[in-house]
């Protein structure tokens, strides 16, 4: 078995396709059922996605919109790979991103150049989303509180602070002629500025998608380059090996929960430096989102991109099927799917690639086996057995190994 | 109990007869074409290497693994069985070879499940165990908490369980792993109790000389399939081993002692508690010396475990553990392991291995500070990747790349490459905790040889196991652990089996077997 | 959504193809977005229109709302009517509404609650302070127990405004009555206050049980369990932006004294009847009492006996001798 | 290490078994509970806050607990099974759409079975992902939750939006189910409306547990104890119960251990959709999106806090529904007036723990008694923001405290396979 071995990595290619399929044939029944054409359904949202009136525009919105889900993946993926969940990005984000508002718009900030205010925010953005996370942890690591719970309480608790702080008393304001309060403006000075994809195109992709990269590829560095990485996917992997092979529990626990809680701090970044320039009480809330994109993406770097644009393409195109009348939940019944169907899928592949290598494993030792087959003469003779020991004639033994024949596997048994 | 429902052993028909069991899993023939024939009223032995394909053989006949080919007959009729339930209604009952108890439940809960038909789950199963209990004197008391059981407690629930359903055959897999020899003695007592009161029993073991002490007939099967059904009489322990390799044994080497008198660990004092207070190890001291094997004897659970666990850093501790002149007991375990602490852990699936990783990412497990899997604050993959060619080579692992996964290896292939990834990092101090349990026999002695070479050039070996011929064949000297203290050490060249198994229990505390290390 | 395609021509000059983008909640919240669509229905009964709507998701960015203006302009819809403040967005001079105007510089667009300043933009703001104002004064009056209560939906500035109507014509009709005043939500929970009927029931519960005998609210898609609270209590309650009197469940008709008018329906209705007539009219429409953009309603006739009262305090407040705070 | 070391002689007697979790015996609890219900009424009668201990306060914490409660059970039936469930929200979302679509088509009594039904359709998903398909147990229960959002608004967009008076996202009016008041209670409110110390708390506490009770409400209490009795004192619930501490010892006694964890996650939904359902047709007499608003979560917590048994899991679930309650009913000044008893608590704790020897522990608690007081004093009311966080700090705190107790089914949330042991 090669490092790269096709038969182990094509069912892994397969799974998620095999998904999508699925769940497109879901949301065609259900849209079958309230009497509508799917195909009418699946074109109007591609045309509106990609093709040439609105094209231009959507598929950069379909950019902007992911690099916020690829952070909220990325951030639940850190957790998902040593075996905690943070379903906490929420709470983390929010208040992460209500400090690096106020503070970025803060008049005593006001002589640091732009630049410079851009990397304070993204500093303290992470420091206070890495803070909230770490309540959690310290909760785990301390008082033996499951992470899947305080989370939840924790984004609760933190979304009363945000709205606590975030009123036309305290930090908040509102602009003129509008109802929606929140952070003062940013100066343009500290806005991202972002970059036209097509020629012509009023929408700009955000120029934090590149910090998004980035972190894609410090996670991918991180997760697979680094001694932390290794105790990271270790402990995800067997925890007591872990601890065994010298990895401090409680430790892991905190800095990846750090770690975590500061790239959830930088979900709204983006929005917020390259398009509202303020930070506002509807800062959209994507833990779940992020969960289940991590989820699909199989926490790997490039899956959840292609995850994040997929989730992204499924919300944005959408907005047509209003108008010609199809419910537009499908969508959503769609992403459910997606997200269950991938998981079985998955599933599905890895039990045949654990298959297969085990059946390379019986063939490469099952003949080493044979060698060693028989009865010494001379024991034989000295117990007078022969009867029943007929050695394993070698077709048999190695018989498993040929993937026609239909033994009874461990995984068909149930 | 159904004494009298039994077909007698002369005559009638076997009480269990397989014909041509063939079982495969994905890559290898568990069993293939095994006959095996059981006459009522006996205890009939089944010997055979680690992965020989026995406890599969069982399962088969248990119900919990159907075979691809092959018959089973009870009491002379055909029987199908596929599951569990049918095989207990046919009156089959098994003890597994790992406890199948759930800690959380009472004794009573524990037995009752799956036979709430017999006497429900209430007062009427609790006068039923209370009975049975005494009937066969196994001392159970039902409203126990499980996990407040000691093994041999543990034992006795799970045969209560299987008598609990009225089974007329009684299959055990290798129920005196975890036992001492006393403990084996009171078994055996009660298995031929259930022989007398006409029950048969299906018996597995590693152990050779208690097969042939106590089966009236003994099955061997190697590489799935039975080799041969002899008579205890007639046989002698080395003529079973080599039934069951199928080659001689290399005969054990002559001993021949490297012990210096550099201390390279000196524990002091070591004590390990519970949240509530009791000692679980309980002012342990000793000193190890370059070259030296020091053994560990005990029953399991007089807390060997805590005591490799303080020692590794996994868990906390009073008194002071010093590794080559430095006072290691505040170092967390990876400094312990930097230092040179290699460990062979108990559990391999547990505490040694990612089963879902490749086997050179397991090989760094462990070590993933050290060269040559690290440089710096980063993996060195190409390092790992070479050097695990290199384990694999020269420890034997078979495997067809190091890319497959440590869950695809059979148990034995991954102790070798635990053995391998700890020696190669050339520790002051191995730590090894019942390093060849369940490994088969050639395997086994591959891996003493590793061992006792490394002792040449000066490791100290603490050494944990429950085989008693391992210990005494390895040590340099013995140390026996009895509820988390050390009562007594023993001299390995005059030492004998039964003579530890006794220090053990605890009984011979005091007693003048004792001799100074 | 809607297919709007059974217009039924009358005389009106041109055949008016009307975008409606709604708020979160939609179509179907008995409040807000149901006024505007009752004038979108009113206009299509009336004059000679085609309409769409589209709905709000619950998460969306700002950019989410642009793009639902813009495929409706881009899609021939004109006027483009945006249904609350969140179309403005954060900073109006550069949101969601103004991008699209920009973009779609030839397609009127009206949004309400908001004041978005481009010249093909109309903004229909309310001045429901002073609606609240004058069913505060009805609920004083009402009032036998000497407490009234307030229930809001959501802990923000444009319910504040509710409230602070409320409580000064309490006051001024009678200025020993205590208010109780009660959010179900802040924005920590993303307004679910504006969502949940079971909040509303519980704490409109909890006003009448401290002897509050008329309860205001203004929570959306709670408010139907402030309605059976006081049901269920024989207590009284005043409803919110349309007359909920007549869109209530008629079990519960009758614990609704009077409802806070907010002429969303009318403000829509006009708008686009204006645009058939060609009549757009860029900037501020500000419909509060003067113009009956806000008020309150008789339906029931419980307020028949103070309505004198009522509308003198009207008359104040349009004649300007009485101004509203719109912060409590 | 000398020869001398042999023979320390061997401690007589068997080790000390494992000390088990204290539980309390039936004075003591009694002695708590007027323990706390004085505490209460003093500081109802200083405070002024007499929600504390209403009628009202009480009829609708109990509203409150029943779909928390609910879930809870729900999540019960399937961890005590072994299979985690984070899917109750979305269970729970499928019930409130259940509950009214059923009840607007065959009548309240139909709202009940349908809601319990489109729930356990969740829980049936749940299964067949985590236990036939072994997929990870929070992974499923997430993806069950986003799908349950899109398939209860299709679901109303095909239903709901063609009845009137209904539309995409909210249902008709209900209609109610029956409610049951204990006779003579009412003539209590005589004396609650006093306010008397202690006996008008003890009617106020009456009057709202016995009077104007739903039948809904009953069955939710009254499945508390059935929980107990089926899952503990059956041999279906011991065979429910031994797939989630051993699984693979239940699959060598016979026990089929698929159908038992299928048993136990689709009852877990259908409970949870009876919480939905709750929801829907009690609590609020309509269907309206998003209307569960994470109680499936807070079910879970309740669970947990509970220490995965139902008295627990009530006792929890009242606590969570007590303070949702009072912070709904002018929560800025009854929250404040739990700040007083707060502060009053910590004291008691404090010098209790003194008095037992743990001085330090006693210290902090006295600590922070100061802070708690100072802030009631020197206040009126506690920001709108705060209160409504009330709840879900206090079951943070208490997990804080409780958790290192708590003992989950020992194979909870693991894979299981037939023949992997
Ligand atoms: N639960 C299981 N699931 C899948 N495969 C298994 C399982 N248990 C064992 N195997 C397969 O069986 C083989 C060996 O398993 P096992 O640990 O029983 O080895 P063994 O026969 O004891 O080996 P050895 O003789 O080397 O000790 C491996 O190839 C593994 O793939
Ligand atoms: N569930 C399984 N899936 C795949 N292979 C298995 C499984 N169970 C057992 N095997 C394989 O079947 C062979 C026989 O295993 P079995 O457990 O019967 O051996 P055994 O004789 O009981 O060994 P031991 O002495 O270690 O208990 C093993 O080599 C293992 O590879
Ligand atoms: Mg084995
Ligand atoms: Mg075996």
């Amino acid at each position: 078995m090669k490092r790269w071995d096709l038969r182990r990595v094509l069912p892994m290619i397969i799974a998620p396709i095999a998904a999508l399929v699925l769940a497109a044939l879901v949301s065609s029944a259900a849209l079958l059922i309230s009497g509508k054409d799917p195909l009418e359904a699946f074109s109007a949202m591609f045309d509106y996605a990609f093709g040439p009136n609105s094209g231009p525009d959507v598929t950069t919105e379909i950019l902007n919109k992911a690099t916020p889900y690829y952070l909220a993946a990325l951030a639940v993926a850190i957790g998902f790979r040593m075996g905690l969940f943070n379903i906490g990005v929420d709470g983390q984000s929010r208040l992460g991103i209500l400090a690096a508002g106020a503070l970025g718009a803060a008049s005593f900030l006001g002589v640091v150049p732009g630049p410079l205010r851009v990397v304070i925010m993204i500093i303290v953005a992470m420091a206070v989303g890495a803070a909230w996370a770490a309540v959690a942890a310290l909760l785990k690591v301390y008082r033996g509180v499951s992470e899947v719970i305080s989370t939840i309480m924790l984004n609760f608790i933190g979304g009363a602070i945000f709205a606590y702080l975030l009123t036309t008393e305290r930090l908040g304001v509102k602009a003129v002629g509008g109802e929606i309060v929140s952070t003062p403006l940013l100066k343009s000075d500290s806005w991202i500025p972002g970059m036209s994809l097509f020629a012509g195109t009023a929408n700009k992709m955000f120029g934090f998608a590149f910090v998004a990269i980035a972190c894609g590829i410090a996670y991918w560095f991180l997760v697979g380059r680094t001694r932390f990485g290794f105790d990271l996917r270790a402990t995800g992997l067997n925890p007591s090996a872990a601890v065994a092979s010298g990895v401090s529990p409680k430790r892991m626990v905190i800095a990846t929960m750090l770690l975590s809680g500061g790239v959830a701090g930088l979900v709204a970044l983006p929005e917020v430096l390259g398009r509202d320039h303020a930070v506002t009480t509807s800062t959209p809330a994507l833990g779940f989102t992020g969960i289940a994109i991590a989820l699909l993406g199989r926490n790997n770097p490039v899956g959840i991109a292609l995850a994040a644009l997929l989730w992204a393409f499924l919300d944005v195109s959408n907005l047509p099927l209003d108008l010609l009348d199809i419910p537009k939940e499908i969508v959503t019944i769609m992403q459910g799917v997606t997200v269950l169907a991938v998981v079985v899928a998955y599933e599905l592949a890895a039990r045949v690639g654990r298959r297969q290598q085990q059946r390379s494993v019986g063939a490469a030792t099952g003949e080493a086996a044979i060698v060693t087959l028989g009865i010494p003469a001379a024991i034989a003779a000295k117990l007078g057995v022969e009867a029943v020991s007929a050695p394993v004639e070698p077709p048999d033994s190695t018989a498993p190994t040929d993937p026609t024949v239909p033994g009874k596997h461990r995984e068909e048994q149930s | 109990m159904p004494a009298d429902a039994v077909p007698s052993s002369a005559g009638g028909p076997p009480a269990v007869e397989l014909r041509g069991i063939t079982k495969r899993f994905p890559g290898v023939v568990a069993n293939h074409d095994v006959f095996l024939s059981v006459s009522g009223g006996t205890i009939h032995a089944i010997v055979g290497e680690n992965g020989a394909g026995k406890s599969t053989l069982m399962k088969i006949l248990y119900g919990m693994q159907r075979p691809d080919d092959g018959e089973i007959f009870i009491g002379g009729s055909p029987i199908t069985i596929h599951s569990p339930q049918q095989a207990i209604r046919a009156g089959i009952g098994m003890v597994h070879q790992h406890f199948m108890l759930a800690d959380n439940f009472t004794v009573l809960e524990n037995v009752v499940l799956g036979a709430e038909d017999e006497a429900g789950i209430g007062a009427g199963a609790r006068k039923k165990i209370q009975q049975l209990s005494s009937q066969y004197g196994l001392g159970v008391d039902p409203d126990e908490l499980m996990e407040d059981l000691g093994v041999g407690d543990r034992q006795r629930v799970e045969i209560l369980k299987v008598l609990y359903r009225g089974a007329k055959i009684v299959i055990l897999d290798e129920p005196t792993a975890v036992l001492v020899p006393q403990e084996v003695d009171e078994l055996f007592g009660n298995l031929r109790e259930l022989t007398r009161e006409g029950l048969t029993v299906i018996f597995i073991s590693h152990k050779l000389d208690e097969v042939l002490s106590v089966a009236d007939a003994i099955t061997v099967i190697r590489r799935g399939t039975t080799v041969a059904t002899v008579d205890p009489k007639s046989v002698t322990a080395r003529d079973l081993a080599t039934l069951m390799v199928g080659s001689e044994l290399p005969s054990p080497e002559a001993r021949e002692s490297t012990v210096t008198d550099i201390p390279v660990l000196t524990i002091n004092g070591l004590t390990v508690s519970t949240p509530a207070g009791r000692a679980l190890v309980d002012d342990v001291s000793f000193t190890i010396h370059k070259g030296e094997v020091v053994g560990i004897a005990g029953v399991e659970g007089n807390g060997q475990a805590e005591l490799v666990e303080a020692i590794m850093g996994t868990r906390a501790a009073r008194g002071s553990v010093q590794l080559d002149g430095n006072a290691i007991g505040g170092w967390g375990t990876r400094q312990r392991r930097e230092a040179g602490v290699g460990y062979i852990p108990e559990d391999r699936q547990r505490h040694g291995l990612l089963l879902d990783a490749p086997l050179w990412e397991n090989r760094m497990l462990g070590h993933q500070t050290e060269p040559p899997n690290a440089k710096g604050p980063l993996l060195d993959i190409a390092g790992a990747r070479r050097d695990t060619e290199q384990i694999v080579a020269q420890y034997d692992v078979r495997t067809p790349s190091i890319d497959v996964t440590a869950g695809a290896l059979s148990g034995g292939n991954q102790q070798k490459l635990i053995v391998g990834r700890e020696m190669s990092h050339i520790p002051k101090v191995l730590i090894a905790a019942h390093p060849t349990r369940g490994v088969d026999v050639g395997a086994q002695a591959a891996i003493w040889e590793h061992i006792r070479e490394a002792r040449r050039a000066g490791m100290g070996v603490l050494l944990i196991s429950a085989d008693l011929d391992e210990l005494i064949g390895l040590s340099d000297s013995l140390k026996v652990i009895y509820r988390g203290r050390l009562v007594a050490d023993a001299d390995p060249d005059t030492v004998t089996p039964e003579e530890l198994g006794l220090a053990m229990t605890g009984a011979a505390a005091g007693s003048s077997r004792e001799e100074s290390a | 959504g809607d297919n709007g395609g059974g217009a039924t021509p009358t005389a009106t000059k041109k055949t008016v193809k009307v975008g409606l983008a709604y708020d979160i909640g939609g179509r179907g919240d008995k409040s807000f977005n149901d006024a505007a669509a009752a004038g979108l229905e009113k206009a299509k009964t009336d004059l000679n229109i085609e309409a769409n709507e589209l709905e709000a998701g619950a998460t969306e960015t700002e950019q989410d709302k642009y793009n639902r203006l813009k495929l409706l302009c881009q899609g021939g819809f004109n006027p483009v009517i945006a249904v609350g403040f969140v179309y403005a967005g954060v900073d109006p001079a550069n949101g969601p509404v103004a991008k699209a105007a920009a973009d779609c510089p030839n397609t009127k667009f009206a949004i309400i609650d908001s004041v978005v300043d481009k010249p093909n933009v109309a903004s229909l703001v309310f001045a429901e302070e002073q609606g609240s104002y004058l069913v505060g004064a009805a609920a004083a009056l009402k009032s036998t127990t000497g407490r009234i209560g307030f229930v809001g939906g959501c802990k923000v500035d444009l319910i504040a405004k509710f409230e602070a109507g409320y409580i000064a014509g309490a006051k001024a009709a009678k200025p020993d009555i205590k208010v109780d005043v009660n959010y179900l939500s802040t924005p920590a929970d993303r307004c679910s206050g504006f969502n949940d009927p079971a909040k509303g029931k519980t704490a409109a519960e909890g006003l009448y049980d401290a002897g509050a005998d008329v309860v205001y609210q203004a929570a959306g898609g709670s408010g139907v369990g402030v309605f059976q609270a006081a049901k269920a209590k024989g207590k009284k309650a005043i409803g919110v932006d349309s007359d909920q009197y007549n869109t209530v469940d008629p079990a519960l008709k009758d614990v609704i004294i009077t409802s806070m008018l907010k002429r969303v329906d009318t403000a829509v209705f006009d708008f686009v009847k204006s645009m058939g007539e060609d009549k757009f009219a860029a900037g501020v429409q500000v419909f509060d009492l003067k113009k009956e953009g806000v008020g309150y309603s008789t339906t029931g006739g419980f307020v028949d006996d103070i309505k004198t009262q009522l509308d003198d305090y009207k008359a104040k407040i349009i004649a300007g001798t009485i101004t509203v705070p719109t912060k409590p | 290490m000398t020869a001398d070391t042999v023979l320390a002689s061997t401690p007589g007697g068997m080790p000390a078994a494992p000390v088990k979790a204290r539980r309390l015996s039936t004075p003591v609890i009694l002695l708590l509970v007027a323990a706390g219900l004085l505490a209460f009424s003093a500081v109802r009668v200083i405070t002024g806050a007499d929600d504390i201990t209403s009628s009202g306060a009480v009829r609708a914490a109990l509203a409150s607990a029943v779909p928390i409660g609910l879930a809870g059970l729900g999540g019960l039936w399937s961890e005590r099974a072994g299979v985690v469930n984070i899917g109750l929200e979305g269970m729970m979302i499928l019930g409130t759409w259940g509950g009214a679509w059923g009840a607007l088509t065959f009548g309240a009594w139909g709202g009940i079975i349908a809601g319990a039904v489109a729930g356990a359709l969740g829980g049936l998903l749940h299964a067949v992902a985590t236990v036939t398909f072994n997929v990870d147990h929070i992974v499923s229960g997430v993806a069950i939750t986003i799908l349950a959002f899109g398939l209860a608004r299709f679901l109303s967009s095909l239903t709901f939006a063609n009845m009137a008076g209904g539309g995409d996202t909210q249902s008709p009016n209900v209609p109610d189910l029956p409610r049951i008041s204990l006779p003579g209670v009412s003539a209590l409110d005589g004396v609650e409306s006093k306010h008397w110390f202690l006996v008008s708390d003890m009617a106020g506490i009456l009057r709202g547990l016995l009077t104007d009770v739903s039948v809904l409400t009953l069955i939710a209490i009254a499945l508390v104890p059935l929980t107990f009795y089926l899952l503990w004192r059956t041999s279906f619930g011991l065979r429910l119960r031994s797939c989630g501490e051993n699984p693979q010892a239940a699959e060598t006694l016979g026990v089929n251990v698929y159908r038992y964890k299928y048993y136990g996650v689709v009852v877990s939904g259908a409970l949870a959709g009876l919480g939905g359902a709750f929801l829907s047709m009690v609590a609020s007499s309509i269907y309206r999106e998003g209307q569960t608003a994470g109680r499936g979560y807070i079910g879970l917590a309740t669970m947990i806090f509970g220490n995965w048994r139902p008295g627990g899991l009530a006792a929890g679930a009242v606590l969570f529904g007590y303070t949702d309650a009072l912070q709904l009913r002018r929560g800025s000044e009854s929250v404040h007036a739990l700040l007083l008893l707060i502060a009053v608590i910590l004291l008691a704790v404090g010098v209790w723990q003194i008095v037992r020897g743990t001085r330090i522990a006693g210290l902090v608690s006295i600590a922070l008694a100061a802070p708690v007081a100072v802030w009631y004093f020197t206040t009126d009311q506690i920001p709108v923001e705060f209160v409504q966080a009330v709840p879900y700090v206090t079951t943070l705190v208490v997990l804080a405290l409780a958790s290192q107790r708590l003992r989950p089914p020992a194979a909870d949330g693991q894979p299981y396979r037939r023949g992997g042991g």
